[in-house]
């Protein structure tokens, strides 16, 4: 397969010192930290848009900013965009990696349908004639508009280039067959963030079943769309429950460990719902209350004024009489409960991508992505020439994501210079 | 109420009901409130709260655990087990205490009776003549006893 | 398909009218059932006094089966549970089946872990299947709305059932009812606990539990309560007047069990089915049954 | 502020062009965190001074005997006078890094316990644990250890993490039975949760409080513990055989020439401002980097990122590999009227003043509030006429200011509302005009009048949520002066209220909105509602 891939694409071999998988806040802001080393990179999404899980993430400033920290996404995809030591390698699938004597050689395959960016006057036209709904979407950033391939016709096996021709700009390509594509790196970086726990397998909870319950990534969603803005005055919204650790601090799905995040998520959420609506109730459930900013005291004493606080894990959300969930807890004076609630977030945990990672980079070693284990957070010593930055390695805000990929261009930046100075790194 | 001294307490008794079957989880409890929200038990009784007893059993308040007639009112629904994040297995758990109070006779009368009626007839209702007539008569076979088994064997 | 069939203290001396439609839709519905007079008690009673005791009646049935080369079928929920959690626990806890060996060699018996253990609906559910047992019908059950009451060792412990069930959102008994063309009714209450294993140390308590499910019952509009175990029967009918007068209701909730639910849509008449022997008599459901002489 | 800081501005005469960055650098904080940056800063080639990180001179225990006195200047140019005993001397220096380390201050006071021989902190019982004779006094058959971590609830992962060290080394002692009183657990530090579970499993009792926290009672000697079981809801005591109490981390009050220089919150001691915008080890000066307490950090392995993180700053400025900052000012010198109203609103510490003021290229993020507040007009982005607006005016003012005409001036800042405005550029209407602005602080009234005056129908300011600048409060100048030409402000002869309404416009026509990148709804509602409202005037 590798030769034949070479024929095709003799000339499209990238030479690159680092291949970052992941265009994610850690790979974003890793690329950029090694651009101002002077080391030049490659980032690998599946992805047609760069940003990743946290370019999802809403805004939670309530007349004030929260520091989540899920503005500066922006900051850096415009500095990964202009610049030139980074080649982003969006809508490319990586079908195969080796170890090579000069490092690593990865066999990508970048998507037949791609609208040039530069040619693209964001009219539109596309997205009003695209049969398949979800295939031509807008960029949170630009406000243009591309091809998420998963939903496109053609991933499907149809023959369709409907938006082709439609294209006033000349801007999109639609071919039968996908673009190969080969990277050569010195060093690869496993940026690929985390996978938010799926909150259906814990089924007491009634995710997918029960109307109004939802997950926190689908409140970013409904943060995000303007949801609660475009409420109105006359809503019925009135409460507001957050279940913590769902996926996590959890043995019994192998979820050995604290997300770290969430806490701080939902007390953030919480807080701008309060500050959106003053007259609403906001529970929180939880086991503990993480440590989630450096003013902590102050903040959980503010929120603790405002939120009701229950330590304690609901048992079960079922669908009460009148269609809105309903959270079976047990109170702060044991008092069994059952209280219906207009919505219900369950704070999903994150968990490793490993199931991904290791279809492709399984050879390498780098499948140790268990955040379970007690080695979380250190390196990996198995994997020479391999590094993980930001939530591959172990749950991560933003700030930390950015912060650590900081630490991983550095250690990139030594081992680079060990291999070229002919130290053996082995 | 009274206050207890911890220092008066069995430190040694959490040891003992993790090293009994069916206790292994107890010490794996981190009070998080899930089997006290799902138990049926504790809605009717209060008194009766999987979270508390293990509670108790961690700060060694074996006497008044064992000698308590809380203990007995499990369903053995199973709903704690279920629904515990940590793994507790908290049926089990509360039958390993239940098998520790028998073990210092505390058990209610009806229980030892049970007992005693497998060990006589090999099963809990003594089968008469009349049960395997009226069992003839629709057809189906008739029931033996074994008790010379169970009594070998318990 | 070929099973041993167990069933247990309560079945054979009080609940006739589950074994006989038991033994009668299975063999329509091509089950072959073997009886073994040398089964006794599956331990479940004794687990609060001695697990140990608990393992070792149950080990003693798995023996028999395993001699007979069968696997084994229970009627009763509680016996089902058993029996399978100990055949899980020797499976893989070799010195206790070393132990339990042990013991069992002073009744001739030896276990090495073969033995399959399944309820009846589950079996109905997996061998017979939902498809079949559609095409058996002969008499749908239209118009009849049932309320099923699965007990809680039919759905726990959850990794008993792996593949099978589902204890937050059950639906094995909904669609067997289902497949005989009566309605499966939901209700607020549907994954109560009976309250039948408390029964001997509190009656207050285990009433209180019965309770609220058949007062749930009795305005669900269903016809009756379904059932598949002897213990929860205990509650539900054997109960029922009783809480009915302490509680100072009116509670007139039929229970039937499921086979003889699904004997009247295979075309059995009632009384092969022991309807003879429910006390609360489901006579509204008989009257909807197509063809059916109400007695 | 303090005299003397004042005097330096004058006296601080530049001696380094922008393009000769001094390769020094001063570390202030001498432990552990300090000495790990001084190794690594030294292998770069910098020549590195050590100071202590505390302020108290008196009784510090620290290695070096230099203590900060007075700090000033920026990149490449940082001054600062040091003490050693009686002598002071004066060094400058090219970077400076604040790497104090955290303050650990056991809560027996907090708690209400006295420190007696069987009462320890848990540093203290960390060593007696290493020297491997833990446990004075043994009498009774079981040995009961209390362990007092986070009552408060306010601790961090770092803290526990000590405790769970300590337990774990326990652990092989018998019949020891330890209970830890705490509020939260906090197990969000990597590898704590699963620790901790193991602790459980080995008898460790863990009493969470919600309130009602226990209390200490001194009976004869010994520390009686007593409280109410927040679980059982029932009254316990314990008179354990030692106690081990935990303490708080805090940075340590930084000198307070070194807060000067970041504008840092009265409140918090941290240098590093709220903004999420200065991640890692950024402050708002440029050069001044905060490591790891210093910013509200505390983790050893985030400490030890912290280091490659300052490394890779001063590398970034070295190789002058930073981003092209652009649009920095220029202080036209016939102009300026020594009046010092731009190096007191600096937010970057760039603007040195010795004749006249004068811009350091290395330090100025570029925000233009100095260009806005000179009330002489003398400094403007002459350098890069295009830029005063990035999508505008000021050189060119009258291009643009045709293009006011009947439409919705949008005065956007960069980093956010203009970012926002991206991805809703092809849903807004064409009746409005963008105005990109590098910092929301830029703006002026005189923009926003001109714009009324050439016919705008509205005007719609867009910075970034107060808390949030980059130029730490860019936004919070701008929102008040937008609140000035709105409202208008008292004339102090005719005591009226001179704004747009005097001028025959409704204030209603202008609004200042706090805008992040990721939220274009706002922006995009704040646009509906101005033109509804004009609609309606």
């Amino acid at each position: 397969m590798a030769e034949a891939v070479d024929s095709m694409c003799e000339e499209k071999i990238m030479h690159k010192e680092v291949a970052i998988i992941g265009s994610g806040i850690a790979g974003l802001s890793l690329a950029h930290e090694l651009s101002c080393l002077g080391i030049g990179s490659a980032i690998i999404d599946r992805q047609a848009v760069a940003g990743g899980q946290a370019a999802g993430f809403a805004c939670k400033a309530t007349d004030s900013c929260q520091r989540c920290g899920a503005c500066i996404v922006h900051d850096y995809v415009s500095k990964v965009t202009i610049d030139d030591m980074i080649e982003p390698l969006l809508s490319c699938h990586i079908l195969d990696s080796s170890r090579t004597s000069a490092g690593f050689e990865l066999l990508l395959n970048e998507v037949p349908a791609r609208i040039d960016q530069a040619k693209c006057s964001g009219c539109g036209i596309c997205k009003k004639v695209c049969p398949s709904p979800g295939a031509i979407r807008i960029n949170p950033y630009t406000g243009s508009f591309f091809i998420e391939y998963s939903e496109c016709l053609l991933a499907r096996g149809f023959s369709c280039s409907v938006c082709e021709q439609a294209c006033f700009d000349d801007a999109i390509s639609i071919s039968s067959e996908s673009v190969p594509k080969k990277v050569e790196a010195l060093a690869i970086a496993i940026a690929t963030g985390f996978e938010p726990f799926d909150a259906t397998i814990k089924k007491r909870f009634g995710y997918g079943r029960i109307p109004g319950v939802i997950t926190s990534l689908d409140l970013e969603n409904l943060f995000r769309s303007g949801y609660f803005q475009n409420m109105g005055s006359e809503n019925s919204f009135s409460s507001i429950a957050f279940v913590q650790c769902v996926g996590s601090r959890d043995i019994k799905i192998g979820r050995n460990y604290c997300s770290r995040v969430c806490c701080g998520y939902a007390m953030r959420s919480a807080r701008l719902l309060k500050f959106m609506f003053p007259s609403i109730k906001v529970t929180m459930f939880f086991m503990d209350l993480q440590t989630f900013d450096r003013d902590f005291e102050d903040r959980v004493m503010a929120a603790s004024r405002e939120v009701d606080l229950i330590r304690g894990i609901p048992s079960e959300i079922k669908l009460g009489a009148s269609g809105k969930p309903e959270v079976v807890y047990n109170d702060n004076d044991d008092e069994v409960r059952v209280e219906e609630f207009d919505m219900v977030t369950l704070s999903v945990g994150m968990g490793p991508t490993t199931p991904h990672i290791g279809g492709y980079l399984g050879f390498i070693g780098a499948n140790s992505g268990n955040y379970g284990d007690g080695s979380f957070g250190n390196p990996d010593p198995t994997t020479t020439g391999v590094f993980r930055a930001g939530s591959a390695n172990g749950p991560r805000t933003i700030q930390e994501s950015i912060e650590h990929a900081a630490h991983v261009a550095c250690e990139i930046d030594r081992y680079l210079c060990k291999i070229k100075s002919g130290v053996d790194v082995e | 109420m009274t206050r207890i001294n911890l220092n008066e307490l069995d430190p040694s008794f959490k040891f003992k009901v993790a090293s009994s079957r069916g206790g292994e989880g107890l010490q794996s409890c981190y009070a998080c409130k899930a089997c006290t929200a799902a138990c049926p038990i504790e809605k009717t009784v209060k008194r009766y709260d999987p979270r508390k007893i293990i509670r108790m059993a961690l700060l060694g308040m074996k006497k008044e655990l064992l000698e308590s007639d809380f203990i007995w009112l499990c369903s053995s629904c199973y709903s704690c087990s279920e629904v515990c994040p940590q793994d507790v297995r908290f049926t089990d758990v509360i039958y390993a205490i239940k098998n520790l109070a028998s073990s210092e006779a505390c058990a209610p009368s009806g229980l030892s009776a049970q007992k005693g009626l497998l060990k006589d007839h090999g099963r809990l209702y003594e089968v008469s003549d009349f049960e395997n007539e009226k069992r003839t008569k629709l057809g189906l076979p008739p029931i033996v006893e074994h008790p010379e088994d169970y009594e070998r064997l318990l | 398909m070929e099973a041993l069939l167990y069933l247990g203290c309560t079945v054979p001396i009080r609940n006739l009218n589950y074994e006989l439609s038991s033994r009668m839709i299975a063999r329509a519905l091509g089950i072959n059932f073997h009886d073994n007079e040398a089964l006794g008690c599956c331990g479940f009673p004794l687990k609060s006094m001695d697990v140990m005791s608990t393992i070792l009646s149950a080990a003693r049935n798995l023996a028999i089966a395993e001699r007979d080369n069968l696997e084994i079928c229970a009627l009763c929920n509680a016996c089902a549970g058993t029996l399978n959690e100990i055949s899980h626990t020797l499976d893989h806890d070799q010195d206790l089946r070393r132990q339990v060996n042990d013991k069992l060699k002073t009744v001739g018996l030896e276990y090495n872990g073969t033995v399959r253990v399944r309820n009846f609906m589950r079996l109905l559910y997996e061998e017979v299947g939902l498809d079949r047992i559609q095409s058996c019908v002969k008499r749908p059950l239209n118009g009849i709305k049932l309320a099923p009451h699965y007990g809680c060792h039919y759905l726990k412990p959850s990794e008993l059932n792996i593949g099978f069930e589902d204890p937050e959102v059950p639906r094995t008994l909904s669609s067997l009812i289902e497949a005989t063309g009566a309605q499966s009714v939901d209700y607020a209450s549907l994954k109560d606990c009976c309250g039948g294993g408390v029964l001997g140390v509190s009656e207050e308590v285990a009433n209180s539990l019965a309770q609220k499910k058949l007062q749930d019952v009795a305005v669900s509009g269903a016809h009756a309560l379904v059932l598949v175990c002897p213990f929860c029967n205990v509650m539900y009918e054997g109960q029922q007047k009783k809480i009915a007068k302490t509680a100072g209701l009116d509670l007139k909730v039929p229970v039937v069990y499921y086979p003889q639910v699904l004997g009247l849509a295979l075309g059995m008449n009632p009384d092969e089915l022991g309807f003879k022997l429910n006390r609360v008599k489901p006579a509204e459901m008989l009257k909807l049954v197509e063809g059916l002489e109400v007695f | 502020m303090n005299s003397r800081n004042t005097k330096s501005i004058f006296l601080n005469k530049p001696e380094f062009s922008d393009d000769r960055l001094d390769r020094s650098a001063l570390i202030i904080g001498d432990d552990w965190v300090g000495e790990e940056i001084a190794i690594r800063l030294s292998l770069m080639g910098l020549e590195v001074t050590l100071v202590s990180g505390l302020t108290d001179y008196e009784n510090h225990g620290s290695e070096t005997d230099l203590l900060l006195d007075s700090l000033d200047g920026r990149v490449g140019q940082f001054r600062a006078t040091i003490v050693k005993q009686d002598q002071s001397l004066n060094k400058d220096f090219g970077f400076v890094v604040a790497a104090q380390s955290a303050i650990k201050e056991a809560r027996f006071n907090a708690y209400g316990l006295k420190k007696v021989p069987r009462v320890f902190s848990i540093s203290e019982f960390e060593q007696l644990v290493e020297k491997g004779d833990p446990l004075p006094e043994r009498k009774n058959e079981w040995y009961h250890a209390a362990f007092i971590d986070d009552l408060t609830g306010d601790s961090s992962p770092e803290t526990f993490r000590q405790f769970l060290a300590v337990l774990e080394r326990l652990k092989a002692i018998e019949k020891l039975q330890p209970y830890v009183f705490t509020r939260y657990l906090k197990v969000a530090g990597f590898g704590l949760e699963k620790r901790y579970r193991e602790l459980r499993r080995q008898g460790v009792i863990f009493f969470k409080f919600d309130d009602g926290a226990p209390t200490f009672k001194n009976e004869s000697g010994l520390w009686k513990i007593c409280f109410t079981d927040p679980l059982l809801k029932r009254d316990f005591e314990l008179t354990p055989d030692i106690i081990v109490v935990d303490e708080k981390l805090s940075p340590q009050t930084p000198p307070g020439c070194l807060n000067r220089l970041v504008w840092s919150e009265i409140s918090t001691p941290y240098l590093q401002s709220e903004s999420p915008r200065f991640t890692g080890v950024l402050t708002s000066r440029v050069g001044l980097f905060a490591v790891g307490p210093s910013r509200g950090v505390f983790d050893r392995n985030m400490i030890l990122q912290d280091v490659d993180g300052v490394e890779l700053e001063i590398r970034k400025i070295l190789a002058k590999t930073m981003p092209a900052l652009g649009r920095i000012p220029v202080v036209d010198k016939s102009k300026c009227a020594f009046c010092l109203t731009c190096v007191r609103l600096c937010p970057h510490g760039a603007i040195t003043f010795f004749d006249r003021a004068e811009i350091s290229k290395s330090s100025c993020l570029g925000c233009g509030i100095c260009i806005a507040e000179c009330p002489m007009k003398a400094i403007s982005y002459v350098n890069n006429p295009e830029n005063h607006f990035i999508v505008g005016l000021h050189h060119d003012e009258s291009k643009i200011l045709s293009e006011y005409t009947g439409k919705i001036a949008l005065f956007l800042c960069s980093r956010s509302a203009a970012q926002a405005f991206k991805s809703i550029q092809f849903i807004v209407d064409e009746d409005v005009v963008v105005v990109e602005v590098n910092c929301a602080g830029s703006i002026e009234s005189h923009h926003i009048l001109k714009a009324f005056k050439s016919g705008a129908k509205a005007v719609l300011v867009g910075g970034c949520f107060r808390g949030n600048c980059a130029s730490v409060y860019g936004n919070i100048l701008c929102e008040n002066r937008v609140d000035l030409v709105g409202s208008g402000f008292e004339n102090p002869v005719s005591e009226k209220k001179q704004g747009l309404s005097s001028l025959g416009i409704n204030p209603e026509r202008i609004r200042f909105v706090p805008t992040a990148s990721n939220t274009p709804n706002i922006l995009l509602k704040a646009i509906s509602d101005i033109k509804r409202k004009i609609k309606g005037l």
